[in-house]
């Protein structure tokens, strides 16, 4: 099994969802967290204090998906998280030794 | 035209005290009252608290987390704005006798407003003249600073409420023209007509309290060509805009019953009866209108909202609004039943079935909400309550006065319709009225004000 | 049973005018006063301010993440209900004459309260009739419809105040159903015995200036009442229940503050020495609690908590309420410190001890500060205060003071008990009392309402 | 040094109704008007409401999260600490006679402020005694408790104020002993000196209506001394310190400006005209103060930001403070504008220019905007408003009031920096002031009071 | 060395803390996350626009553990997070090559 | 290539964002989490009920890069993140199979 991380655009978490589904990904987890990169955030002045904001809003998907929908499913996040403009993200894959359902104890990809 | 002013619109301008204090009108300079001058700061007070922080929560809290601040932003600012045109010319326009349609010069920089004052003190309580012979002035028992300032506390508020349907995505800089020019073009003289004795609504006999057309219907239908010159959100209809912070719209709304008791009680500008049932009423509509809605989504769509709650809350005060002056409890109950249940009906459905994007529901709640409130009010009107020395029938609900009521809706639509689309292209041709996508979507709080909230 | 008026116990129905404008009786209807209408008129608007939003945010401060909406719903919701009751029932049941017990029917939906009004004003001010030949009423220089809204608003805090021993489990339909049957059966009766002249505790000579048992001791006897028969929350001493955002408990607590000058102040009914006094009093025994609680906390527990200070604060507030009217100002500090030091050790000791789970201490604060005020006004009551025309000796604080009080207390702390677990088997029987586990870990917002906070 | 009491600077000591009501010096103890009293209750709530919730709200919303609860703790200790301190020696010290520089001891505890309740009720209004032969004491139309609550409240906010300058790192228990200190040692006199019909700066003739001098200024200075005595916070110009939830800073401010209505209107100790003028002078420069903060941060740094606005209220309610009862509309603009400008540039350029951190500039908007209002309250008086029955020429502005003005700006900065900088050093001598380095790192809601927000 | 990551209800939170420490377990890492499977949300309705909460909020604890003790470890994040309803979570096992100890340099095993 | 996930005290952010810039790395990604570990928390107590914050606020690191620019990425974190006081926090190490870039397709390396 492989873990697919992806950060994207906070807006794009619905269409990546949604294109996700017809693989037949059921579940996936996302977290808010902060990017820093190619992108340039906005500059925040309070009362003459100056601050860069580096770190922009992000959303990082992780889903495990079985070695052989791996492909299939970087190519739909890539695709549906896609708008051209600098800061669009990043997809990472890594690879799961095991899994397990916490509900029923199965393992691995029927654990998915 | 020229009626005797028994039927005045009245509203704030209301000469309650023509009959409390009848030795006025006979010999000497009227008198001041220090319980009733006390009541109108206070409900100054309470008036300026429903713009800020009162409305600014209410609608910061209906937001996405991106536009909070820039919301806030929003009431503030109209606040600071309008305070300045108000004093330069806003107050002249619509508070001096002028004609039928629009005050004069006089009061311009308020220049005169301290012409009574003597040894620090104003001697002499205001006459709000109607400039017409044979036709009395209004004549109060407050100074004049204390009404100019009450009367102030309106002009601030209604264009904020505007706010609510172009929330989102008006450019800032757009805002301060716009509202600039609104509040001089359009609140200024529907003030007049309804409030000032030689207005044609006053005359006429169209009966607004506390604002239901001045205030209410005027900000609605703004609002709704304000949402439909600007078009629908990025993402309104697939994107999540479920609002961040619900709390603050509770916060808001409970703010802006508790000032309303300023706003409405304040509009008999005394401390005396017609004070304490404007109050009663008041509440009892609000709380009638928050059942209403309440009840209506718990039956419709099976649970009962808090964001229901508090809209119900803020149509029954709306819809209460002009006829507070007028009514008895029995009727506050229908008015604020009728409120909460219709208001429901346009911000749930009606809206999604015409399909503009009023984002805060400005026209759903207060342009409905002050339609049903100014047609109810002639349906409701007890005589004895609008009674007065001068009329000492007072005006009764029915059919005829119903219809009076109509004309002053109709004429408010249209003339409002028409002038804010009017400044809405004025705006648009000078700084534009949007921010463009990218900036809508990284949210105005950063791209306008260059701040954020955690 | 039946005594001269002069051992009134007051409260809000304060004869403080029979003194100022001994004139009223003599001849004609009795006046109003329109400075003593300006202060009534805002003290309502203060008592509201209380429970929206400042018990709203009080309460929601205190509980988690998921449950802030539902229980800012809770003190929302109880102010429409309870408006609505009172309007059509429940001011008649408590201010009109009917027996020692109970009121009558005769203001059932406010019916007659128009009636002194002539061209649009109160030509009178009200007389709260004793109903008994011999018993003189109450006069005083407002209109009815400003007293009966001034005590709508302490009907409306009361059962919202319960809400804090339920938060967090309780059906909202349950709530709706109990609070109702409550405000009837439990409030308004309680009302007219302390309140009305013909009410026993009235007529006894329990004093209780603005509340202590018709609304501190009867909603914290209540709330226990709750906390016992719904039973403690699930995760209770396990989960860490600690409060989400306690930054509105400190909002919540500044707005009550500020609002109890119109609830304390506000009992005397004019603006006058007695309001002043009052006034003063409970701030001074409000900042005494909060340094009470604070340096008992920081005394035993190692740091002063911000959520110590400001339950010190409305510990000092609970307690300074029956005696506000009465006690001078060294008094207030002790009877501040006294309160403050016992509710902390009543919410944080005692409460453990006994093992229930009054969620947000309703019972703790408000039941046992109620208990702790209301037998210090037996001590403390300084004679000239309580002195009126009827009554030239006034009433000194002693054992004989003391034994009233604390007959007033026990017959409230027994009426309240058993009503309380009467209706709540009611409603129990008709909706049931709480969600289910699932929907309690879930969070109420999400589960009763369909929203939540980001 | 004694002259007659025309060119008092009597602020909230207005002596307003000898003009209104000349009868009182006649014949009979002077009488208290329900009408103003009822002003003065509410100005008094009003007052409170910007120290709690208002200014810890501002406060708050300017903070890091992880100080967001030790900073409204701030606000909330310091109102309950004063309000006993007041209540034993400081209004005593403040307002009784004494000598030019210190009252007396005649009031410790408040005694004999029941002196004059007879039968439950003040018998006559308060006279502010000036302790001289031939100098006149000021008559009121109010009671003794309501003025000395009142004056209580403005007690309360001056030291919270300067909290803003420590913010962020000082101990709680060092706040504590230097708030008491400092109310008895720097804000009594003070107040003693500019209202106290004994004192030399009253009878020099500085002109103070509401607290320019005596709580801005006197908050600023002992702001910047702290600012210097304390240090650094730890990270400064490193770490990222922006505002953790600015929509805070926004409702505080909105509940200042709100508030502020009862501080200055209600420092006409009257519900008159002066109060009328005060109020619409309050709300003009408030608004001009706004835009131009608004404007110059527009123009120097591209955004107008949402807490530019607000500081820029602020800075306005400030300035226009020691004015509010002296000048006309047209210069309140002037006086606003200017307010803006400057403590934009204080704030913004000032401050870093110097490098001493004031961590939400108590001294950049309050001392500054303090130092800005009376100065130019010398400038613009406009005589007829500050003309009184004894002085009935009033004080215009002018080079001669200006110098008076520079006088009382001048020793308030000297005395208020020394003993401030004596009473932090006392303080450090007894708990230290600052916390440790760690500690701030983790900040002051754990460290100190063992709670935090989510 | 294994990382362990497990997505869970947030009120097991604490029983899972107090099921690993008697294994030897001396240090953890969470995050709120929101996950989406096979647990339904609930809808909200905000005046009549309508949004369905796909997303339930989880805690993510990651753990770096020993090879040796995985096992364990997945067995008691399994049983203590267990209420057998659907929606539990998932626990997910990754291989770390390396780990360090920030406060004193020490590396692998011994920086856990 | 390497993911590198540092578990640090949260004041200590800028200053390892700004030891990697000179390294080349031009992302990364941060996420706020609670770490439980040998750092002791405070006690909180609300009314008498006391809490123990064993969950203390710390700051997660990910950042991907190229095998070879691994070890100097860990040293200069380990640096810039020191204190030398308990609970300065972990560095652990992961493979990484794949990257890609969203907005070109780029992969691997040349994705970072
Ligand atoms: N080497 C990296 N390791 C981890 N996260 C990264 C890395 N590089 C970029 N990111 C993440 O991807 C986001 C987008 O990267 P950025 O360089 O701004 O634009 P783009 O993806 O278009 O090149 C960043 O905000 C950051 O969260
Ligand atoms: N393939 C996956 N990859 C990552 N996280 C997953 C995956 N499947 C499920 N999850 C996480 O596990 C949680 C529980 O899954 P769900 O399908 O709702 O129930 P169950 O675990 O009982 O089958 C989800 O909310 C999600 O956070
Ligand atoms: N085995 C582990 N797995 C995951 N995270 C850990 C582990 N041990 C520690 N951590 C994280 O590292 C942080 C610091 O650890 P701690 O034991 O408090 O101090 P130190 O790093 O100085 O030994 C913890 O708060 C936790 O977030």
């Amino acid at each position: 099994m492989k873990l697919i991380m992806a950060i994207i655009k906070p807006f794009k978490l619905d269409d990546v969802r949604e294109a996700l589904t017809p693989l037949g990904v059921q579940g996936l987890t996302v977290s808010e967290v902060k990017g820093f990169g190619r992108q340039k955030g906005q500059t925040e002045i309070y009362r003459g204090a100056e601050y860069h904001v580096s770190f922009l809003p992000k959303i990082k998907i992780e889903v495990v998906v079985p070695d052989d929908l791996a492909d299939q499913v970087i190519e739909a996040i890539a695709k549906a998280a896609h708008t051209g403009k600098i800061g669009d993200g990043k997809i990472f894959v890594m690879d799961i030794e095991r899994a397990m359902r916490i509900r029923t104890g199965e393992v691995d990809a029927s654990a998915l | 035209m020229k009626r005797l002013p028994w039927g005045w619109g009245l509203g704030a301008a209301l000469p309650a005290l023509l009959l409390a204090m009848p030795a006025f009108a006979e010999d000497g300079p009227p008198k001041l009252d220090s319980g009733d001058t006390a009541w109108m700061l206070t409900s100054t007070a309470l008036v300026l608290l429903m713009t800020i922080p009162g409305l600014a929560l209410f609608y910061a809290g209906m937001v996405r987390k991106k536009n909070i601040l820039a919301t806030m932003m929003q009431s503030f600012a109209i606040c600071a704005i309008v305070t300045i045109v108000w004093c330069v010319i806003g107050y002249s326009l619509a508070f001096t006798p002028g004609n039928a349609y629009i005050g004069d010069f006089s009061r311009v920089m308020l220049s005169g407003i301290a012409d009574h004052i003597v040894k620090g003190n104003d001697t002499q309580a205001f006459v709000l003249e109607s400039g017409i012979k044979d036709v009395a002035g209004v004549t109060m028992t407050i100074p004049e600073t204390v009404y100019m300032m009450f009367q102030m506390t309106f002009a601030i508020i209604t264009p904020a409420l505007i706010a609510g349907a172009f929330a989102d995505r008006m450019k800032f800089s757009a805002l301060c023209i716009f509202i600039t020019l609104w509040s001089i073009c359009v609140y200024a003289p529907i003030a007049h007509w309804v409030w000032a004795p030689s207005g044609w609504a006053f005359q006429l006999g169209v009966l607004d309290f506390a604002g239901g057309t001045v205030v209410h219907i005027n900000a609605g239908i703004a609002g709704l060509i304000c949402a439909l010159v600007l078009g629908k959100r990025v993402g309104y209809g697939t994107d999540n805009m479920a609002p961040f912070n619900l709390s603050y719209a509770v916060i808001g709304a409970s703010l802006l019953w508790v000032g309303w008791f300023g706003f409405n009680a304040g509009s008999a500008v005394a401390a005396n009866g017609r004070a304490g049932m404007a109050m009663a009423v008041t509440q009892i509509a609000t709380a009638a209108a928050t059942l209403g809605w309440l009840f209506a989504e718990w039956i419709t769509k099976g649970k009962p909202s808090v964001l229901g709650a508090i809209s119900g809350a803020v149509a029954g005060l709306v819809a209460i609004t002009p006829a507070s002056g007028y009514v008895l409890p029995g009727s506050a109950i229908i008015i604020g039943v009728a409120a909460g249940v219709i208001c429901f009906w346009a911000a749930t459905s009606l809206k999604h079935m015409l399909g503009y994007d009023d984002s805060l529901d400005a026209f759903g709640v207060h342009g409905i909400g002050g339609i049903v409130g100014a047609l109810l009010t002639g349906v409701f009107a007890f005589a004895p309550l609008s009674a007065t020395d001068a009329s000492p029938d007072g005006t009764a609900g029915g059919l005829d006065q119903l219809k009076l009521q109509a004309i002053g809706v109709c004429v408010t639509i249209v003339y409002t319709g028409v002038m804010t689309l009017i400044l809405l292209m004025i705006t648009k041709l000078v700084v534009g009225l949007r921010v463009n996508e990218e900036e809508e979507r990284e949210g105005l709080d950063i791209v306008l004000h260059g701040e954020q909230i955690f």
